[in-house]
This record gives structure tokens, C-alpha cells and sequence, in this order.
């Protein structure tokens, strides 16, 4: 995957046209249309139409000009995935899915199981780390989404690495077959202590299980389960992301401030961005401020480690 | 790629866990002495057995524990009230007499035999304090975690891992890493894209070398990490990659670059330091304002731990409050060239201190970088850069040109190196010809094919 | 002081709370307009009656309703997964299809017979929605939500008080009050110790009046509140103080004053800013050095909200990022006057550019404020000030005397006013006068004599 | 008490010694001694003795120098009380007395029930707000705790503004002479469902009522029996405080950045304050950083409006 560089003929990219707009794009050079004919495959934007076999050959990252404006090519990895796939169901976002990663020690050559496989973000996070030797056992109880997925995972390059099964793991299990040799479980399930059982069946000596659940509840519910089963070096944390926005401002002295005497000390200014319209003849400078409006909540991670070697 | 051995290995490093006391130790042959007043600990008798959970036995000679298996089905739970942590900052307790414990040290000793506990022996000293159940729920599990901390017979030992790494470097002490905490690491290196064999470069300073390691566990042995080094290097500045314990195969990727050498192509970008988001807005500002890069973002997160027992779920009571800021964007391609109304080598603006916009209305969006040379100074412009040089006061420059081609591709009459190389003028020469000849076509046609050919054009020269 | 009405009265000010719809009405005879699409509710039909729960009732000529008092009883359970507020912003939902529901409007509206649903309605909605169960939690909130702020008929009247007004206010658009969330507000209003007659200084720009607002509520009409206006005061600028509904009473401690007039005293403080931390993170330099104030804190403070149900406890899913700083301290007494050696009217430094630091080491200590005086400026120093003037120039200085007391105070012979005023300089004579008849006592004696008669000096005079 | 500006004989006083010292003062010219002499008040701090009596006749807030430093002479304002009052019980920090007191919509004039007392550190506070023409009714179920408050309230001249009693409030209510008359009630029991019934029958329509607690399950306990009992408006709230330090330092230029050419554009520099040393040569500047460790969490606060025109 890292070698590849430029896009070729049925690439997955990522069309960037604004920070609210991205589109899953896959490169043809034609469609079909409802009558069976195949015609060029031209993509709309709101700057202008792209025909899309244009792209072949483009390095990702590559800036696209259209009519009225521009678009760039990005290379399909799981964050800009996860802003712009089809939400299936709701879906884990990166700052979990970073602390989903982390605490279950994944790197590659990782066994992982995950249970459901929902949208598929964090499959793709969970793939691009343990390639190219470990390996993913996704499972959904939705038939639908393992299809979609499959489909998804294939066109993202990852299909090899990746198994995808319709199943209930709370009544199934994830397979006889996985016995003992699975490093980590994920859990996104509305009762993740039903699928507990087949959790600890799989998993290594100290392997590492993960629970994702908005709920309080489900928490408490599931740390009883864990310590009942022999888990320990329980964890349960909650984290927040705050941006802030950073603005250029031209800079005027406040007008509360205006005494005469205080001219000679102006106010302390930020290093000047050259960057700024060259234009404005103002001195340009920047501040920046959390935003007003951020996430309050996802959900509650709890993670544990499985101990076998005792209970 | 190679597999984490499932079972303690001599010589090779573990994570010891006991109550209060986490840290990475080394297997070695010799008992190891781990805090005054308490008896040294021998490693080695864990050797070949699978990592997980131990009991410290005493020895019949010297005051040496060995590591015994918890046999499975033998272990009493632990008491759950000790799985939160961070209760031992809190303050608000009411003081812990040291007299309301009716057993004496001595009794305890010869209760136990050994001078250590097993977690069952805890119910014992729990029923002979006067105070145990008068006490609010911070002070017993303040007094259980003393407790234990003296006489807790139960150790776990489990392999390193960066997760278990960046908790114990953080916990002794946050500001050694620059409050680089662990779920902020982790953010980073998710952010960041690590994957096996890909190209990092990591500018890391202080922190104690968690990033480079992150990056290296990361890497599996495939791939390469540019470790950037300031003049100012440490001893222990690697001290995460030396206890993530990672092999020789697995270090493989990393090589060092001196910050000197990267310093004369510097662009002039601050280092960003992690105190306030100050430097990093300035990053952010800059970064947006080249529109070399989309989604730049800068953001701060917090970490809330919660304690969850039966009847007793809160938060914990004391938290990180501080592990600055993270700046991320992806890199995009930025084209000067469509802004700056190139016809040949030349631009055709005129006037670049006072340019016609009017005239030149996509000049506003190029990025422009300044500088000033003084006497002496040299300026190294890499190949293919536009740039525009003016004098200010008498001045002779003297100009020195790499030839990163084969000679005979650059024009003989050209000493400048500012025309393009001989194949480019004569390619240019063959295209100047295909446009006359589609010219001659009606202009729809002439469009349509023109199309066409330079599609031709750009693929069949970037597959080269 | 005075009782809040416990009945609604005519003209008064109310909160008016629907789902969905939280805001502060005046009780009109005229009947009112809520919103489009929605019918009036005549307001004074509720007058007399006291604060609390009302249903919306349809009168028989027009499209208006009135209030009526829930009966005791009556009221069914508001569905408890409405009280969960922020719902409505959540995107990650499944897009509810508007032809789920297989109840059109017209079969809602005839079994109703108003337009308007009770809440017990509610369940025949849910009941004929194909969807409703299919969804998650937080679409089933929003489902029930929008059909509640379509139909719901309930409705609450509440007394207007801080509280309401300053969530209302900041819910609605928290930019136009500089993000002062009422938990910030609330700290501010109990860091700073508001309480009845107090004399109280504000200067608030562009929060609406909710600091004023506040103070005036927690004076109770008594003390004194000088709120510093600026040039730019707009219109709405006490928005929240007319919300408040308070008595001309309450009102009553404050009066305004122009920035203007207090400038010429600003000793050089900077305007606080919210947006970050740095203009306060100056201030709190200021006051530390100047060592004017004691437990100087800047702060920041985080709300999250939970969302309490059975079996569904979460904290909300939005929350507001950001309510700028606090910066707090306590003032305490600053002495300049033991740290620069004076003697009479003098100060033993003899150079105050380059002190004599071994030989005056306290002047280290002393607060200076500096400032350059250019041809036609005047500087006013407030009576006690100790103060220093040095020519950096040819320079002729005009100096005017205020003569704060009766004129026979000062003495004749001192056009500059330097000098101790004519009382003060006898009372050091007789001062004098004692401290020679005390050192006729042998020193133990002098010493004790000569506390107490200090003690007795002080007590006296500062009582007068 | 915004009269009193001196500090008299019998004031009490919070000696303020450094930020993390502070300490409760009464004003007396003589202590007993163990055998019943009288001897001056001599209070000793690691700046050296404090002759009591001297402080009498000064202004609250003067500085008193003392043989090796200075200490200042407090109001005992709520806040600085609750610094330095002897803890009989984990207290309520001044950013949950803050929001109780807003929440419960305090002002002069209103009438307030409390239970527990406890150290009283949210007692003052409500005191502050509510006099001179309200009333705080204040109960505790340990007999010493409330001797102890009435002795402190007293000395802090809040006495004819509260009442203290000795009663489990769970079990005996808050008193049928108070029935419909008040208008705010805070609890701060283990729990607090438990009072209920009680502060339901005190509490005015449209009331408001307090809870705080440490634990999830004691706020989902709490928030279910409100609803039941007729209570609307319910809002749990956790509201924490972070610390930024402020620090002046000397500013260099980072080691990094040496490039020459970078010379004429230094580094950005915040307004040097005057009030640096003096013999400093160097350039002061300061930055400010939220502090590395703080309060994770004190109790959740559960608000809500006791309707009495319904159920």
C-alpha cells in the first residue's frame, strides 16, 4: 500500500472538495447507465463536472482545476474513510479508535476479533495497523453490512487480511477454529458481557478485549461480567477532543485602551504570517480559541486484560 | 515480523506489576532488590513460564522470594476496590491512627511466617482495625492500598508493550515527557497513519523517545523512521524504545539525522512546543495559508478516568489536566506554477513588490517564501523552484549550478540552468508542431484532440 | 428587600417553557404570536394564578389558546426521555423517512379536535409509527422531540430568575454573550463575593448585562453597583437586567460611569479579553508582582451535563467547548512605604535608576510604575502617592495642587504641597515630645510604653 | 459585616501565611493556660511570633510584619473559611458551592433548608447570599458536628441568620413549622432519596432542590424517585476546574532555530511586566499552562423544581 503512489484504474479516492465535503470515488472510465450502455464516467461537484478518467495517473494528493474551482485526490486511508463513508450505523470516531488501538496493543501480526463490524471504521484503522502478517475476523449480525464491508474491504486493498462473517457472536461464538489464538476482541455490542464467554475462549494467555458502550449502565454491567470472568487490569476511560479554530485577524489596538501615553508600548503581536493577502495593507495576526460547540460524549472504552494463567 | 514469546525469557525484559508498584525490569540470573525494606525478588525462577500471574514464596535460605505460578483455580480475587487508581492523592481523608490496627507487626509476621500477605490474609487485618468500617469509602481503599502495598504476596509479570511503557513513564512522572499522555501518543500515532513500511520522519524532544518507539512497534521491522536529533541529545533520551525491549530486526528501521544538517533547507518553520497552542496556531496559520495541506487541525484532549465498582461509579478524583495540543493535516499537492503566469523560464508579472492584481488576479494565491542575504550568505534554491532575486544595494551574486542530470542534457550555451534542459526544449518543439497541425482542425476538433494528446502526454511520461 | 410574587400579575415577566421552546414573555392582555404555524396563547389568562403547570386550551372563537391550571393529578408523566436536552444536534442519526407515519395530519387533528395533542397522545403517535422501534435511542428522542414541539400542549410558567435568564440567554446564541455559561457566571458572582450592600465595580462588554444582572439580584436593592460604561454602549446591552424583571428597588444600587472619566487613574491595565488565556495570564503577573493581591488564580472550568434515565446514563453529546477564563484574586495591603527608606518627605535613595541594592536591599520590593511624559501631557498623581520626576530633556514642569481639605490645613510656606499639612507636623511635635519623656524610662519600659501608646494613636485616629 | 473594615477584639480572622497556609485567628488579648493563668496571645508562625493583640484597630486585608516575613490578616470570607476550617467532613469546594447556590436560584431573602451541615463550608456561602432577611435551617445527624457549626456561625456573626439542629432528617423531616415555607432545599446525604418526602412537604411551588453525590448510582437512584415524586426540570451537572500556572521566565531564543537569517524576525515576546526584579538583567516574559494534575471529579449535582400545582 505504501508503495503506491499514484491512482490507477479502479482506486478507491477519497474526492476532497471542502473540510464538510468528501466523497468515496471510484475510479472508472465508464459507468453503466439504467439502459445497460456504458458512458463516460463523469463525477458532479459543485465545482464543476470531473471526468473521472482524467484522475488515472495522478499522484494522491493531486489538485484537480474544474470550472469554478478545485478538488483534491485523497488517498482512501481510514480517517478520510470514516468522514466519508456511508454510515451504516452509528460509527466509532478516530479519537476512540486511537485509544481502541493503543489499549489493545495492536501492531502488526496482531490476531484480532471484532464484533459487530457496523460501518467498518475501525476495521480499516484496526487493518492498516497489523498488516501485512496480522489478521481481522469481523463479525455482524446484520447480513447487509458484511456484504457492504466485504465489498468495502476489497476495494481498500485490505481483503486479504481481513475475514468477514455474518454471525451472532452472543449465541455462535467466534469459531472453534480461533481457540486460544486471538491477541485482541473488540466489542460494540448494546450487551457486550453475552459475548464474554466466547471472548475468553479465543483469546491468548493476557490477551487484550475493548468495549465501546454510550451508556452507563452497560459499563457497569460489563466491568461485574469482566471481573467475573477472570479479566483484570480493568479500565474504563472517556475521552474528549476539543479543536480550536485559529483565525487571522488584522490586529487594532482595543478601543477601551486609547490613553495617549501608552502608544509607545503597543500590544504584544503574534509573528506575522506571510502568507496573509498580500493585499491588505493591515498587520495581519492570528488567535485562536476553543470552539463553541464540541462532542460531549461517544461512549465509555472499557478495556482488560484476560488472565489465563489463573481463574 | 516476528511473534512476542509466550513465555519469560532470561535476559529479556518484563513489566512488574504489584500492588502500587508498576515498572519494567530485566530477567537477570541475580535475586534483584526492588524498594528498601523489602526482600529481593529472584526473576529467574519465572523462566520459561507463560507471562500472567505469580505468588512471591519465600525461600528456606536468605531473605530471597521466588515467583511461583498461580495454579489455576488457586487465586482469591483481588479486591476490586483496589483496581481503581489515583485514590492515593486525595487528600480529604480523615487521618489513618496508627494504633487503631490491634495485630501487631510481630503478629502479623508470624501469622504469615514470611512477613508477606496473601490477598486472603487482608480480611484479617481488615477485622482487627478499629476503624476500617467508620471509614469513608476514599479512606478504606486509601488504608487497603497500604496495606497491600506492604504485604501483597501477588505479582503479575507481562511483556512490554508501548501501552504498558507510556502508562509507567507518564505515571512516575508526567512532565519528564512533556505531559505527553498516553492517550495523546496514541492519537498521534493513529493520526499520523503509522503502518508497517512506510517512510516517518519524527522530530521528538523530551519525551523520553515513547514517539519513536510508538513509531517503531508500528513499523514491525519494514519500512524507515528519520529520527531528526538536536545538538542537546541526552543519555535516556531513548529510554521508551530501550524498555519497549524491541529486537534488533525491529530497531532496523530507525536511522538519525542530525538537526544541522536539515537546518540550510529549512523553510522556517518554529519548533512547536507543547506549553500552549501558541506555536502550533502559528504552524496552523502557515500551514493553511501554503495550501500545502487540508484538514489542518489543532486540538486538545482530555482523559477521563472512571472507577466502576458495584454501587460505587465516579469518576476518579484526580486527573491529568494538561497534554497539550496536536496539530494534524494531510498534505496536498500545491501548484505555484498556475498562479505565477509562467510563459517560458520568465513570469510574466513585472512588478512582484507591487503587482498588478488587476491583471494578475491568480498571483494572490501563490506562496511566496522571503529572505534577506547578507554578504557571505548563500541561498540554496532547489531544482525546479521559481524564484525571483533582488538586489538591494551594489551587488555581485555568485551562482553555483548542480547538474542533476547527465551534462549533455543541459543546454552548453546556458550557464544559468534557467532554460529548460535540451530534451524538454525539443519535446516542446515537437508539441509547438502537433499544435500548429491540430490548429489547422476546425477549433471543436482542435480542443477535443488537443485533449486527448495531452492526456496521452502526461501519462506516458509520469509511467516512465 | 423584597417577596417574589408567588401568583402571575399582569405585566410582569414570565418564563414561558414548552419543549423545545424556553423563553422570557411579558403578560400582555393582547393575546400573542409564538411563532409560525402556531396559534396565540392569551398570557392573561394565567394571571392570578400561581407559577407552574399549564395546558394549552383552545377557546372557542379564534385560533387562540388559553391557559389553564393543571389540576392536581391530572397531568399525565411527561415522557422522562424528553428531559435530556442537546439531543437534537446528534447527525450520527438514521434519517427519519416522513412517511412513517401512518397517522396523516387531518386523522391527528380530528381526534384531537385542536390541532394540539396532550401528552398522553403522545403513545398513539409512537404506536402508529412504522419506524419508531427500528430506531436508536437517540432517534426515538428526536422522533418524539419534533413531534412534542409540534403538538405537545403542556406548558410551564416560571418566575424569571438568573438561572433561567442566563441559560436562556446563553442557549440561544452563546457568541452573543461571549460564551459566559451560566456555571461560569456562577462562579464569578460567588468568587467575587456578592452580597448584600456591598459596593460592588463592573465592567462587562458584550455579555448582555448578565453580570449586572446578577450583582442586582444578589444585592436585594441594597449597596451601591458602579458598572463602567464604554463609548460604544449599544442598544440590548442590558438585555439581561430587563429579563430579570427586577423592581425599581432592585435596581436602584446601580449607577453608570464612563470609561472615559476613570481613564486618566487607569494605571495600565489591559482590558481582559476571553477569547484566551494570555491577556489574564498578564494581568495575574501584574497583581503577583505588584504583590497588591493573595491567592491570584486563573481558571477554566469544564460543564458536562449527564443524561439521567433508567438504564440510559450518559453525559450529553454535545457540550459547549469553551467559557473563556476566570481570573481571581484577594486584595490585600501593599506598603510601598517601607520598602523606599523615606525620611520626612524624602526617600534616602539617592538614585532610583541605579539603587544601591546591598545598601537598600527592601527597594527590590517596591511596586513602580513608569511613564514618559511628552510636551503637553499632564499626569495626575493621587494626595499620599510617592513619586519621583526626572527631565529626560530641557523641561519646564506647571504643576496644580488639589486642596482636598480645608486650605488652613496646608502649610502657607509650601506652594508645592509636599510638605505635612500644619495639624500633622504639630502632631509629630508632640509625637516627638513623647518619644523624648518615654527615653527618660529605662529602655524596657521606653519599649512597652511606647507600644501602647503607638496602639492607642492608631485606634483613635482611625476611628475619627 | 460590609461595614466592618477593622479588626476588633473577638473578630475572627484567617491569617493568610503563604497560599497553601492558612489560618482560622480569634482575636482575644490573653489565652488560658492549662492552669488557668492568663497569658498574652502569642501566635506562633514560621515567620516568627504574632503578638494577637497587635492586630486589633488594623484593616482587614493589613500586613503584618513579623521577625523573618510578613503575613496578611483575612476576612474570613466563606471561601477563605473553607480553606482553612478544621475539615470534620469531606467539604464542598467553591466551585460546587457556587453552582449549588446559582442552581437553587439564591438571593436575599430566601429561605433554605440544608442537611447535612457538615464542616458548614456551604453554610456560609448560603449565608452570604440569603442575608440579612432570609433564613438558612441547617440539620446534622452527629451531635458534635452541629454544636461545632452553631460555635462558628456565631463567631462569624452569621448567628441570628441560621439555625442549627441535631436530627436525621430522613427519618424526622425538616420540621412541620417550616411546611410550604421554604424555598430552596439542598442534600448532601449518602441518600438522598431518603429526605424526599420531607423536603417535598417544605419546599414552596416552583421550589428548587439540590443533591449532591460522589457516585453514578446514587444520582440514577435519586433522579428516578424525583421524577416520581413530582419533580420537573432535572439537570445532572459535574463541573470542573483547571488551574493554568502562570510563570515569568526569562526568554531565549531555542536552540533549534539558530539559522542566521532568521535574526531580524525574532521570536514573538509577550509585554515585559514592570514588576519583574529589578537587578535582573534579562528579558522577563511569562507563559501560562494549565496545571499537570488536578480535580477529576468532586460529586455529581442533581437540580430540579418542586410542581406543586400537579400530582
Amino acid at each position: 500500500m505504501h508503495g503506491q503512489r499514484c491512482i490507477e484504474e479502479n482506486s478507491v479516492v477519497i474526492l476532497y472538495v471542502d473540510f464538510k465535503t468528501l466523497r468515496v470515488l471510484r475510479v472508472t472510465k465508464t459507468v453503466d447507465t439504467k439502459d445497460g450502455k456504458k458512458v463516460p464516467n463523469i463525477y458532479q461537484t459543485i465545482y464543476g463536472p470531473l471526468n473521472v478518467s482524467e484522475v488515472i495517473g495522478k499522484p494522491y494528493g493531486a489538485r484537480i482545476e474544474l470550472k469554478k474551482g478545485f478538488v483534491y485526490l485523497m488517498f482512501p486511508s481510514p480517517e478520510l474513510w470514516t468522514l466519508a463513508l456511508p454510515h451504516r450505523t452509528q460509527i466509532l470516531y478516530s479519537t476512540d479508535i486511537s485509544l481502541i488501538i493503543a489499549n489493545l496493543e495492536l501492531k502488526p501480526g496482531k490476531i484480532v476479533c471484532e464484533a459487530g463490524t457496523g460501518s467498518g471504521s475501525l476495521s480499516c484503522s484496526i487493518l492498516r495497523t497489523i498488516m501485512p502478517c496480522g489478521k481481522l475476523h469481523t463479525f455482524d449480525f446484520h447480513d447487509q453490512r458484511v456484504e457492504c464491508a466485504v465489498e468495502e474491504f476489497t476495494s481498500l486493498g485490505y481483503g486479504e487480511f481481513v475475514v468477514a462473517k455474518h454471525r451472532d457472536v452472543c449465541q455462535d461464538g467466534f469459531g472453534v477454529e480461533l481457540t486460544g489464538k486471538v491477541d485482541a476482541v473488540f466489542l460494540d455490542l448494546p450487551h457486550p458481557w453475552l459475548a464474554l464467554t466466547a471472548a475468553t475462549k479465543v483469546l491468548k494467555n493476557c490477551g487484550r478485549i475493548a468495549s465501546f458502550s454510550p451508556c452507563v449502565e452497560q459499563v457497569q454491567k460489563m466491568c461485574v461480567e469482566l471481573r467475573s470472568n477472570g479479566y483484570e487490569q480493568l479500565k474504563t476511560i472517556e475521552c474528549l477532543v476539543r479543536e480550536s479554530v485559529v483565525k487571522t485577524i488584522t490586529l487594532t489596538t482595543p478601543s477601551l485602551c486609547t490613553a495617549k501615553n501608552r502608544t509607545e508600548e503597543p500590544l504584544p503581536k503574534r509573528m506575522k504570517t506571510d502568507g496573509s493577502d498580500p493585499r491588505d495593507g493591515g498587520e495581519a495576526t492570528f488567535f485562536s480559541m476553543p470552539v463553541t460547540s464540541c462532542a460531549g460524549h461517544t461512549g465509555f472504552l472499557t478495556f482488560a486484560t484476560c488472565m489465563k494463567n489463573r481463574s | 515480523m516476528e511473534e512476542t514469546s509466550e513465555v519469560i525469557k532470561l535476559n529479556s525484559r518484563v513489566v512488574f506489576c504489584r500492588v502500587g508498584d508498576k515498572r519494567i525490569l530485566t530477567v537477570h540470573q541475580k535475586p534483584l532488590y526492588l524498594k528498601k525494606g523489602f526482600p529481593k525478588v529472584n526473576l529467574a525462577s519465572a523462566v520459561g513460564k507463560p507471562y500472567g500471574n505469580f505468588l512471591l514464596v519465600k525461600q528456606k535460605e536468605g531473605n530471597v522470594f521466588n515467583l511461583e505460578p498461580l495454579e489455576v483455580g488457586s487465586a482469591k480475587e483481588v479486591d476490586p476496590r483496589l483496581e481503581a487508581t489515583g485514590v492515593t492523592r486525595d487528600n480529604r481523608d480523615i487521618v489513618d491512627s496508627s494504633t487503631s490496627q490491634k495485630l501487631t507487626m510481630d503478629e502479623i509476621c508470624t501469622r504469615t511466617g514470611s512477613g508477606l500477605l496473601g490477598a486472603e490474609m487482608i480480611d484479617l487485618l481488615v477485622e482487627n482495625s478499629a476503624t476500617f468500617s467508620s471509614k469513608s469509602e476514599y479512606s478504606q481503599q486509601k488504608y487497603l492500598r497500604k496495606k497491600l502495598e506492604k504485604y501483597s504476596d501477588n505479582v503479575t509479570l507481562m511483556p512490554p508493550s508501548l501501552r504498558l511503557v507510556s502508562e509507567i513513564i507518564f505515571d512516575y512522572d508526567p512532565l519528564s515527557v512533556q505531559n505527553l499522555r498516553p492517550d495523546t501518543l496514541a492519537i498521534l500515532l493513529n493520526t499520523a497513519g503509522i503502518s508497517c513500511g512506510g517512510k516517518y520522519l519524527v522530530l521528538e524532544n523530551g519525551c523520553k523517545g515513547l514517539v519513536t518507539a510508538g513509531v517503531l512497534e508500528r513499523l514491525g521491522g519494514e519500512g524507515r523512521l528519520i529520527r531528526i536529533t538536536t545538538k542537546k541529545e541526552r543519555s535516556g533520551e531513548l529510554e521508551a524504545v530501550e524498555k519497549l525491549d524491541l529486537s534488533k530486526n525491529l530497531k532496523q528501521p530507525l536511522i538519525s539525522l542530525p538537526l544541522q544538517d536539515l537546518e540550510c533547507l529549512n523553510p522556517g518553520f518554529e519548533i512547536p512546543e507543547k506549553d500552549n497552542c501558541f506555536p502550533l496556531a502559528e504552524c496552523h496559520v502557515m500551514l493553511k495559508s501554503m495550501g500545502c495541506a487540508v484538514l489542518v487541525k489543532l486540538t486538545e484532549n482530555w482523559l477521563r478516568e472512571y472507577q466502576v465498582l458495584p454501587d460505587r461509579t465516579h469518576p476518579l478524583v484526580t486527573m491529568s489536566g494538561n497534554s497539550g495540543f496536536l496539530l494534524s493535516g494531510i498534505k496536498v499537492q500545491t501548484s505555484n506554477a498556475e498562479f505565477i503566469y509562467p510563459v517560458g523560464d520568465k513570469s510574466l508579472v513585472e512588478d512582484l513588490d507591487l503587482p498588478d492584481f488587476d491583471k494578475f488576479p491568480k498571483l494572490a494565491s501563490a506562496t511566496c517564501y522571503k529572505c534577506f542575504l547578507k554578504p557571505g550568505d548563500a541561498l540554496f534554491i532547489p531544482s525546479l523552484w521559481y524564484h525571483n532575486v533582488k538586489a538591494l544595494d551594489f551587488s555581485v551574486a555568485v551562482n553555483f549550478f548542480w547538474c542533476g542530470m547527465r551534462k549533455e542534457l543541459y543546454d552548453a550555451g546556458d550557464p544559468y540552468g534557467n532554460k529548460d534542459p535540451v530534451p524538454v526544449a525539443r519535446a516542446a518543439q515537437s508539441v509547438d508542431k502537433a499544435v500548429a497541425l491540430l490548429r489547422t482542425l476546425p477549433p471543436k476538433f482542435a480542443q477535443f484532440y488537443g485533449r486527448k494528446l495531452a492526456n496521452v502526454l502526461y501519462q506516458k511520461s509520469s509511467e516512465g
